[in-house]
């Protein structure tokens, strides 16, 4: 009995361990983020420390007062709010068909909308580029520089996986509560608000938040296709590579504020995640 | 659920409001800027309504680095009061710059009126006839013409940005040579003095030859480590996987052992030795190794160190001697807030193979290294080429000038020098504007190549595996030779 | 049967987006990579060549070392993250003390952009600046160089990727964990198999379609990993870490090879969809028996 | 919509089981088909093309086999 015990209080120890460990190797970079945020330029060269002795505020106060650094913010907000709901919407809807209709090459259109995922994006940056500045354009409006070019341009990896994130969803629904639905006389749309939407809550939440994630974590195309008006905060975070120095601190803090949006929205779908994460992959 | 939904609904608003509180709608704030003439402001602002440009906002793409940082902080902003032309300088990264600028210029899409020309990317540029010729464009409008604005006030620099007739395309805006730099309190050490005496038997100082940087380098890292101080011999741009170790070995080490143009034969555009190039000459190797074998003596970062490493690693106090882009020396030397070695900076001219290198330079056969800078160009497909005019030549005066090189550490115009400001800054860093102003003519830009960007990158991967051990200096060089002259045909030059 | 209209009208939009800013500029990459076109050449404009580009390419050694390189490093990155996902959902199925709080804090990773974790990473790893060269040399004596020693790279880039999304796999899996009905096991334990033999005969067929999927994704992002590694290395030291993606970045946009690189993504576009598609076919077909 | 319409679960394929070894559907051979070609004249480049037979050879055979697999497969 005794050995049994023990054995017990090891696996424990080790399950603790392990976590304590890892919670440590998580934490690492983005702390020593943190801490290079923390000091300004000419004390970054002394011996590396982990300890925060004084705090450089200006490394934050300088971005965050400049009305420049507030437009990105602003700009990246902006884009990735719209982007992932565009990107909930349309898989809500492309899902729903998907999963509910009998629609002939339903599953290559499935497989196609993902290869748009696959795509190596530094050739594709050419052809975008040439749409945003020549053929989408009315007068001297174009879809260069603009917020909504961006929303829609990260379409093309946000809605691969959203539509998949969603399939799932929507094939777990059982299909007899549309019919039950049906039968009390509910319309296509009433069975999609009242019945669909809410049982799929946890996978939009969770779809909603992976999209506002990569859309506003992206740097490659908004890089290319912004130039002023649009830019975000991540094409900012390039800005501080310069010939004569980069300003790691300044640079850090902006980093470690670009972290903080996703981050309370993450804490906020925290419940959904294990639940809306099932990509449809285990039927019972 | 719709509790749920609820929740996720009002954090998401509760958020964009926090946000957008936090961000007020974003207004332009224009810094303190030098108060132009009465008269002048008038011209300008004269020569905008004559061209219809009040109103306009014309886009201009740079580096971000301080002297566009200060023409969009400083000069923008003073052009927008004195003529009613607003300016929106978009300030990136070396490699978005290029990527953007050129982008949009290949397309014909018009989205910039000016962009940065680097001395070395404007013969790509002239070749596929991007730009607007400026000496052109202003004797067919003489009315837009600045009464003080005239292309023959500028350093020789200036002659990067012309074409074979003298027509003028970009105007320079920061101008720049590499440098040799070192610790004046290192090397002025008695003690110091004294050991390396003893050790090598000739007196310590900064270097003018290959051999005596070595032991420079290697006596100051074995100082280092003798003391267990942070310091090392020598800075060396060796970023494994940047173009900057490119530059540093083609433009500044191979021209500093006689080997110029990057080896590349410009009479019938052929590299290698054989071929009649001088790319995997006896000396480009000689000068490749001589360079290499430093990387012992360099502190650990220097493997991954681009341009602005190498500068943060002389103002950290971690080398005693290094090759360092000029733009850096004056913060390396004054600024404490950047910089642990202010006060200790010496300047000089770079080190050299043998003495016959500088008799080339001085016959202008060669160079013994590199001048850079750039310009602000106006593309073909602007279309808003007279208001870009007008910004090129603002930024073009002589009273402009003084801060900006304080600012900045850039000198495009021969009067700057003058300056009293100017001149107190060159006190601090031991004479460098005095040295770009009495030497400048040793040095050189990159050669006149239309393909650039494209042969740098052929060559770019030997380098890096040179410096990571997988090659040596030789085999490096002799497989980039060859690789370039079977890229060039493909490109069109030397069938 | 109702109509098919609602049913495509549905779809519709998300077609006509993804058609937009994903088949659209497919064609032109299509037509361009038939083309010579390097606008810093003699010869301007677009140049028909046929199927030429794709000629030089399947001799191209430094593509194809290239290729291979993100191909060891997809396998690498996949395998680690899979088996270490696996160990953590597990357990994490188990309620313990502060489960909430490692698990809260565990997905931080995931929402700092790849530009700024290969930024972070870049400061951790260079010598004189971030900690770990820092105090590896200090305590072990281990001379940490990522400038100069190809292992030391490629070694942090795969370390890098471990951290940004073994996360994600994490929670994948551990909801597919959750999902699993538990009697089987339960009953198999009772019957006295081990836990290993549980492990093994059911919960890893039983998570098969989650194990596919997570695999299927991480190896469709990784294929085309830039953002880090062009923060972290920039490809080198030499060119231990040019992954394709890179490469790809190189030829497009210093080089302006446009042709040839359109034809080279082009390539790495059909390599991921024909890998992807084998493991899509694999996953239905294991969707299939299970229904 | 007051009319309650029946509903059916959607069915998994309707494709047809050939000689290949998973269940298809017509475009989903004539993808597998495409894929053959472009893997096969990339190997008959690297590989056969050296030696002097032209890569129309391999575009023949494959157009052969394409239309093969869209029938039979």
């Amino acid at each position: 009995m005794k050995t049994a015990r023990w054995k017990k209080a090891l696996g424990w120890i080790g399950l603790y361990a392990l976590w304590i460990f890892l919670t440590l190797f998580t934490v690492l970079p983005i702390y020593w983020m943190f801490v290079v945020s923390s000091r300004s330029r000419v004390q970054l060269f002394d011996a590396p420390t982990l300890l925060i002795r004084s705090f450089y505020v200006q490394n934050y106060t300088g971005p965050l007062s400049d009305p420049v650094f507030q437009r990105y913010l602003w700009n990246s907000l902006y884009t990735a709010v719209g982007n992932a709901l565009l990107v909930t919407i349309l898989a809500l809807f492309a899902t729903y068909a998907l999963s509910r209709w009998r629609l002939p090459g339903a599953d290559n259109i499935f497989f196609w909308t993902i290869t748009n995922r696959m795509a190596p994006p530094a050739a594709f940056l050419l052809p975008i580029f040439l749409l945003y500045t020549q053929v989408f354009k009315i007068g001297d409006w174009s879809l260069f520089d603009t917020q909504l070019g961006l929303i829609l341009l990260y379409c093309v990896f946000n809605l691969p996986f959203a539509i998949w994130l969603m399939k799932g969803i929507m094939d777990g629904i059982p299909i007899e509560l549309d019919e039950a639905a049906s039968v009390d006389g509910a319309g296509q749309w009433t069975i999609l608000w009242r019945v669909i939407v809410p049982l799929a809550a946890p996978g939009l939440a969770i779809t909603f938040i992976l999209s506002l994630i990569f859309a506003w974590n992206e740097y490659l195309f908004a890089a290319t296709l912004t130039s002023v008006n649009a830019r975000t905060i991540t094409t900012g975070l390039a800005e501080f590579v310069t010939v004569t120095g980069t300003n790691w601190g300044q640079m850090a803090a902006v980093a470690t504020i670009s972290i903080l949006p996703a981050l309370v929205f993450l804490i906020f779908v925290q419940r959904y995640i294990v639940t809306g994460l099932t990509f449809g992959a285990v039927k019972e | 659920m719709l509790r749920h939904r609820l929740i996720v609904t009002l954090s998401i608003l509760v958020f964009a409001a926090m946000m957008l509180a936090a961000c007020p709608a974003p207004a332009p704030v224009a810094p303190a800027a030098p108060a132009p003439a009465e008269g002048e402001a008038s011209w300008w602002r004269t020569a905008a309504e004559s061209a219809g440009c009040v109103g306009v906002t014309i886009r201009g793409v740079s580096e971000s680095t301080p002297p566009s940082n200060f023409a969009k902080d400083v000069l923008g902003p003073a052009f927008e009061r004195d003529s009613g032309i607003k300016v929106e300088l978009e300030t990136t990264s070396w490699d978005q710059m290029y990527d953007k600028a050129i982008k949009d210029m290949e397309a014909g899409t018009g989205i910039y009126d000016f962009v940065y020309i680097e001395q070395d990317i404007i013969y790509a540029y002239l070749a596929n006839n991007y730009l607007l010729n400026m000496t052109k464009f202003l004797a067919d409008n003489p009315n837009l013409a600045a009464p003080d604005f005239d292309f023959g006030k500028f350093t020789t620099f200036i002659d990067y940005f012309k074409d074979a007739e003298g027509n003028v395309y970009g105007v320079p805006m920061e101008a720049f040579i590499k440098i040799y730099l070192y610790r004046t309190d290192l090397f002025g050490d008695p003690e110091a003095q004294a050991a390396f005496k003893e050790k090598y038997g000739y007196d310590l100082a900064p270097a003018t030859n290959y051999q005596q940087y070595r032991d420079n380098a290697e006596f100051f890292t074995q100082w280092g480590k003798d003391r267990g101080l942070e310091l090392w011999g020598t800075t060396v741009q060796a970023a494994s996987g940047h173009p900057s170790s490119f530059y540093e070995v083609f433009e500044t080490i191979l021209p500093s052992g006689g080997v110029y143009n990057w080896g590349i034969n410009m009479e019938n555009w052929k590299a290698s030795v054989e071929n009649g190039g001088t790319m995997n000459s006896d000396r480009a190797k000689a000068a490749f190794q001589f360079w290499l074998d430093l990387l012992p003596f360099a502190p650990p970062e220097a493997t991954s160190s681009t341009w602005d490493e190498v500068a943060a690693s002389f103002a950290a106090g971690r080398a005693a001697q290094g090759w360092v882009y000029g733009e850096n020396a004056a913060w390396i030397a004054t600024d404490p807030e950047r910089s642990k070695v202010v006060g200790n900076v010496g300047v000089a001219l770079p080190p050299l193979a043998d003495e016959s290198v500088l008799q080339d330079a001085e016959e202008g056969r060669g160079y013994i290294g590199y001048y850079d800078g750039g310009a602000f160009g106006i593309p073909a497909t602007s279309k808003n080429q007279a208001c870009a005019v007008l910004w090129n030549q603002y930024i073009g005066q002589e009273s402009v000038q003084a801060d900006w090189a304080v600012a900045a550490s850039r000198v495009v115009m021969n009067s700057t020098f003058d300056d009293p400001k100017v001149q107190e800054v060159d006190a601090k860093t031991n004479g460098y504007f005095t040295l770009l102003k009495e030497q400048g003519h040793l040095f050189a830009g990159a050669p006149p190549f239309p393909f650039h960007a494209t042969i740098r990158e052929v060559i770019a991967p030997y380098v890096y595996r040179a410096i990571a051990g997988e090659l040596t200096a030789a085999e490096a060089l002799d497989q980039a030779a060859a690789a370039v002259d079977a890229e060039l045909p493909k490109l069109g030059y030397g069938q | 049967m109702r109509s098919n209209r609602l049913g495509w009208t549905l779809l519709t939009p998300s077609l006509v987006v993804l058609g937009i800013v994903g088949f659209l500029p497919f064609l032109f990459v299509v037509w361009v990579g038939f083309h010579d076109w390097n606008i810093f050449a003699a010869t301007r404009g677009m140049i028909w060549t046929g199927a030429n580009n794709y000629r030089r390419l399947v001799f191209d050694q430094e593509f194809l070392d290239a290729l291979w390189r993100t191909l060891a490093y997809t396998v690498t990155v996949v395998v680690i993250e899979l088996s270490l996902g696996f160990l953590l959902a597990q357990t994490l199925t188990r309620q313990f003390p502060g489960r909430a709080f490692f698990r809260t804090i565990y997905v931080l990773p995931l929402v700092v952009a790849p530009i700024a974790v290969g930024a972070t990473w870049r400061l951790m790893v260079i010598p004189g600046f971030g900690p770990i060269p820092y105090f590896l040399e200090r305590w072990f004596g281990i001379e940490y160089r990522i400038g100069t020693y190809a292992s030391h790279a490629w070694a942090t880039a795969v370390l890098m990727d471990v951290w940004h999304w073994t996360p994600f796999v994490t929670l994948t899996l551990l909801a597919g964990l959750t999902a699993i009905p538990k009697e089987p096991l339960e009953q198999a334990m009772v019957d006295g198999a081990n836990r290993w033999q549980v492990f093994r005969h059911l919960t890893i067929p039983m998570m098969m379609p989650v194990i596919l999927t997570v695999v299927f994704i991480r190896m469709m992002d990784a294929l085309r990993v830039v953002d880090e590694v062009y923060m972290l290395t920039n490809g080198g030291p030499g060119t231990a870490t040019t992954f394709i993606g890179l490469h790809i970045f190189r030829v497009v946009f210093p080089k302006t090879d446009y042709g040839y690189g359109s034809a080279m993504s082009l390539l790495v576009l059909y390599f991921t969809i024909v890998l992807c598609w084998l493991l899509f076919v694999a996953l239905s077909n294991v969707g299939k028996q299970k229904a | 919509m007051t009319e309650a319409k029946p509903i059916q679960a959607p069915v998994e394929h309707k494709g047809r089981r050939g000689f290949l070894p998973i269940e298809t559907n017509t475009f989903d051979r004539v993808f597998i088909s495409v894929v053959i070609w472009i893997g096969a004249s990339l190997l008959w480049m690297r590989f056969i093309e050296p030696l002097g037979l032209s890569v129309w050879i391999c575009t023949v055979l494959c157009i052969i086999l394409g239309v093969w697999i869209v029938k039979k497969g």
